[in-house]
């Protein structure tokens, strides 16, 4: 039988280890997986890479995991969010790593580790520093940049709704990294609005069919690190 | 450089991207930058429908709610609150970001820090050693987005010129800018360099040379002006 | 104003030039667009370049459009489905060329054409006779080949619903090839079974979004490629 | 070959899909190909649940539909109409690949033409001039799905072994295969070559090394059977 339903959080992310590179979903604050990040600040796991487009706000969430010193390095696009203040401070004292990728570079590196793809070409960055020691080709008389595949040891994510096959649908823009996170990770952590019974989500509008996802933990009412931020909190 | 009057001459920051909601041809698919290119959508001319892209995974991005509407999973690439207008699509982020390098994106409207007379583009980065690096969907956008449209003043606050013979910033794409409207001029990029299409009112060709970084040619467009 | 609407047939495909690479929706008969394939035998261009995962069954949709012998070049992954008697007959007399590949890789090519990615290295075909020729490379241990992304001028793709910006979506298996066949190609051309309003269709359920799309004609009753054979029919 | 009575010798087709059934374990994803390999579903012993893929865009698929409710656009790689499970989703064919060539698939079963000791598979050409090719996707398949299992006759209907030194047909993947359930025996491939892990009812070790091209070796549970 296929029930991917965990109990509690401690138990969704009990086995993050050390050293682990995880893909944390979220454009900023839509889709971020708050409650599982703060779990893993929680279990405490070490060195970690960590993926996502940004490097978190204020003193919660993803911030808070850097701010724990949890984190090794970066993968991410824009680590410069407003009320970013964390990740700066660790960069420029040389405590964490960046690996700057372009958005879109970023988004097809994911897609292709969880496709099987270990490696395609891209025009972007091709002239820039971000192109600097990757191997160039030409393809019809344009240059192109070779690119890895992506995948993680874990990624956790957020949606909507959920089923226990680990269906998912999202909200919005709040979608965004999931879809692609949760195929690049041997192992998918889900903390979902509503875990709904197999069927009753239509199989044409599942965006995430369960086969890429492994554990699925319901959080009614999730906060919002807006909110959080505006209250000034932070974790733990 | 241009004195104590310099925000009393030629376009103002809503000035330029109103001239710019001009070119948006009707029935384009456009991606706006943060900062004054986003202004260019409150622009568009009557008639003209243009479907807006966020990057973040939104076609038929609509305009800001009001207050008690916003949702903070309904953003743009700027991580403002947004809307999606009838026909509004949501996907994930290699689907948004295969519609830009796909060249399926029409037009794109970007700030600069500096643009060349080739048609280069920096702004991501000043490059100074202490500053964090950060890029987001800038590179994939002048790389995969047919039209390249800069918003910029023409000069720093410091008053250096931001168009320039070669950049001296790390560059963020090669060749990749079409047009580019400042607070002084509309400036095609052509295989011959700058060339100005428009004069802002009351400026002078000299008066653009003189804040440019190099030299500055005259298009057709704008000699059947002066000469008419 | 964006309005795809297409009003005939004829005019949907009237611009499909001799020489045109032509990407055709459908796997067997779920999703082909038989409506805008008998347009185009009507409309008669020659030595296309078809990409189809099949080549055709019967004397109806795309077999007769090989029949009447406007197909140079196939670019398929199973040229011999039950009841295709034209293709073959066709390629042992050497009166069209084929490209064989593997359909995932077919998939991969169209998805990347679309994507801008000029070509990619997959497991798939290494070390058996499809994978002659072409370039090897080694990633962590393991042997890839290059494949090059595929795009065409011309799209034809079935879908259930769609609105006047050219939002798609799709009925069950009949999904198959059409949504990245839609953004390889140039012009994208779509039969649906019904034109809504835009607006109708929810933003978070769209399939194929619009900039995909190009034009659209309703066809409310598609004909049913197994019905037609079974009635013993052709096309023209 | 085997003579007139071949058909009463090992196992039926049905009892090879009920055999392979057994090594499908609860909770996972399966590919079935055409065939033999298709009837392995209805045979999974009970409590166990087995969500299964079909390549062209469709998992969760259920069994064949009752006539009256056959929908030409719900079918199977193999084109024919099925249903789909509570659970299921439909997805375009770059997703569906992407479940295979990223390695989210368990088990897939297929058919076969050869299979050599070193788990080499050939099942989709014979090579001959006047064939027309038509690889659909077996080589994704066997390049991507974690486990392959054969099932397919010990011997052609001429009576030559299947089970082979080294493929004469072109190859579908090299080193792939994992375990084989033919009429005879169930075979699994290791670093030393075939091994045989079972006997179908009244086979003898002899009698399936006469009909291999090849040395076979009896695996240990095997002989802790005959040695038991």
């Amino acid at each position: 039988m296929i029930d991917q339903h965990i109990a509690s959080l401690n138990a969704a992310a009990a086995d993050i280890f050390d050293g682990a590179t995880v893909m944390i979903g979220g454009f900023g604050e839509a889709g971020s997986p708050i409650e599982l990040i703060h779990a893993l600040i929680d279990q405490g796991a070490r060195n970690l890479t960590v993926v996502n487009n940004n490097t978190g706000s204020g003193h919660v969430g993803l911030a808070a995991l850097i701010e724990n010193g949890q984190v090794g390095k970066m993968i991410c696009s824009y680590p410069r969010t407003v009320g970013s203040k964390v990740f700066p401070d660790l960069y420029r004292s040389g405590k964490i790593e960046l690996e700057l990728v372009p958005q879109g570079t970023l988004a097809e590196r994911i897609r292709a580790g969880g496709a099987g793809i270990p490696a395609f070409y891209t025009a972007t960055s091709v002239n820039t520093p971000l192109a600097e020691g990757k191997e160039l080709r030409n393809f019809a008389g344009r240059n192109y940049v070779m690119e890895y595949g992506l995948r993680a040891d874990f990624a956790l994510i957020k949606s909507e709704c959920a089923d226990r096959h680990g269906n998912l649908i999202y909200n919005k823009t709040a979608r965004n990294f999931a879809p692609i996170m949760a195929m690049a990770a041997e192992t998918t952590i889900v903390q979902t609005g509503a875990l709904l019974e197999v069927g009753s989500i239509d199989p044409e509008v599942i965006v995430t069919p369960g086969i890429f996802v492994n554990r699925i933990i319901e959080i009614a009412n999730p906060a919002q690190e807006s909110q959080l931020i505006a209250e000034g909190r932070s974790y733990p | 450089m241009s004195g104590a009057n310099k925000q009393n001459i030629g376009w103002s920051r809503e000035e330029m991207a109103k001239r710019t909601a001009l070119d948006i041809p009707d029935g384009c698919y456009v991606n706006l930058g943060i900062g004054i290119p986003e202004m260019v959508a409150q622009h568009v001319p009557d008639g003209r429908e243009v479907i807006y892209h966020t990057e973040n995974g939104l076609l038929g991005m609509g305009p800001a709610p009001a207050e008690d509407e916003i949702d903070p999973e309904l953003i743009n690439a700027g991580k403002k609150a947004v809307t999606a207008n009838p026909g509004a699509s949501f996907f994930h982020h290699a689907d948004s970001f295969a519609m830009i390098r796909g060249e399926h994106i029409d037009v794109c409207v970007l700030g600069a820090m500096q643009v060349s007379e080739q048609g280069d583009l920096a702004n991501w980065s000043t490059g100074e050693p202490d500053a964090i690096p950060a890029v987001g969907g800038a590179m994939d956008l002048v790389a995969g987005v047919k039209t390249i449209y800069i918003i910029t003043r023409h000069c720093t606050k410091e008053g250096e010129p931001k168009l320039v013979e070669s950049c001296s910033y790390p560059l963020t794409g090669k060749a990749v800018v079409n047009r580019i409207y400042t607070d002084l001029a509309v400036i095609n990029i052509t295989p011959g360099g700058f060339e100005i299409a428009e004069l802002a009112p009351g400026i002078s060709f000299d008066y653009v040379q003189q804040r440019t970084g190099c030299r500055l040619r005259v298009g057709p467009q704008l000699t059947a002006a002066v000469s008419g």
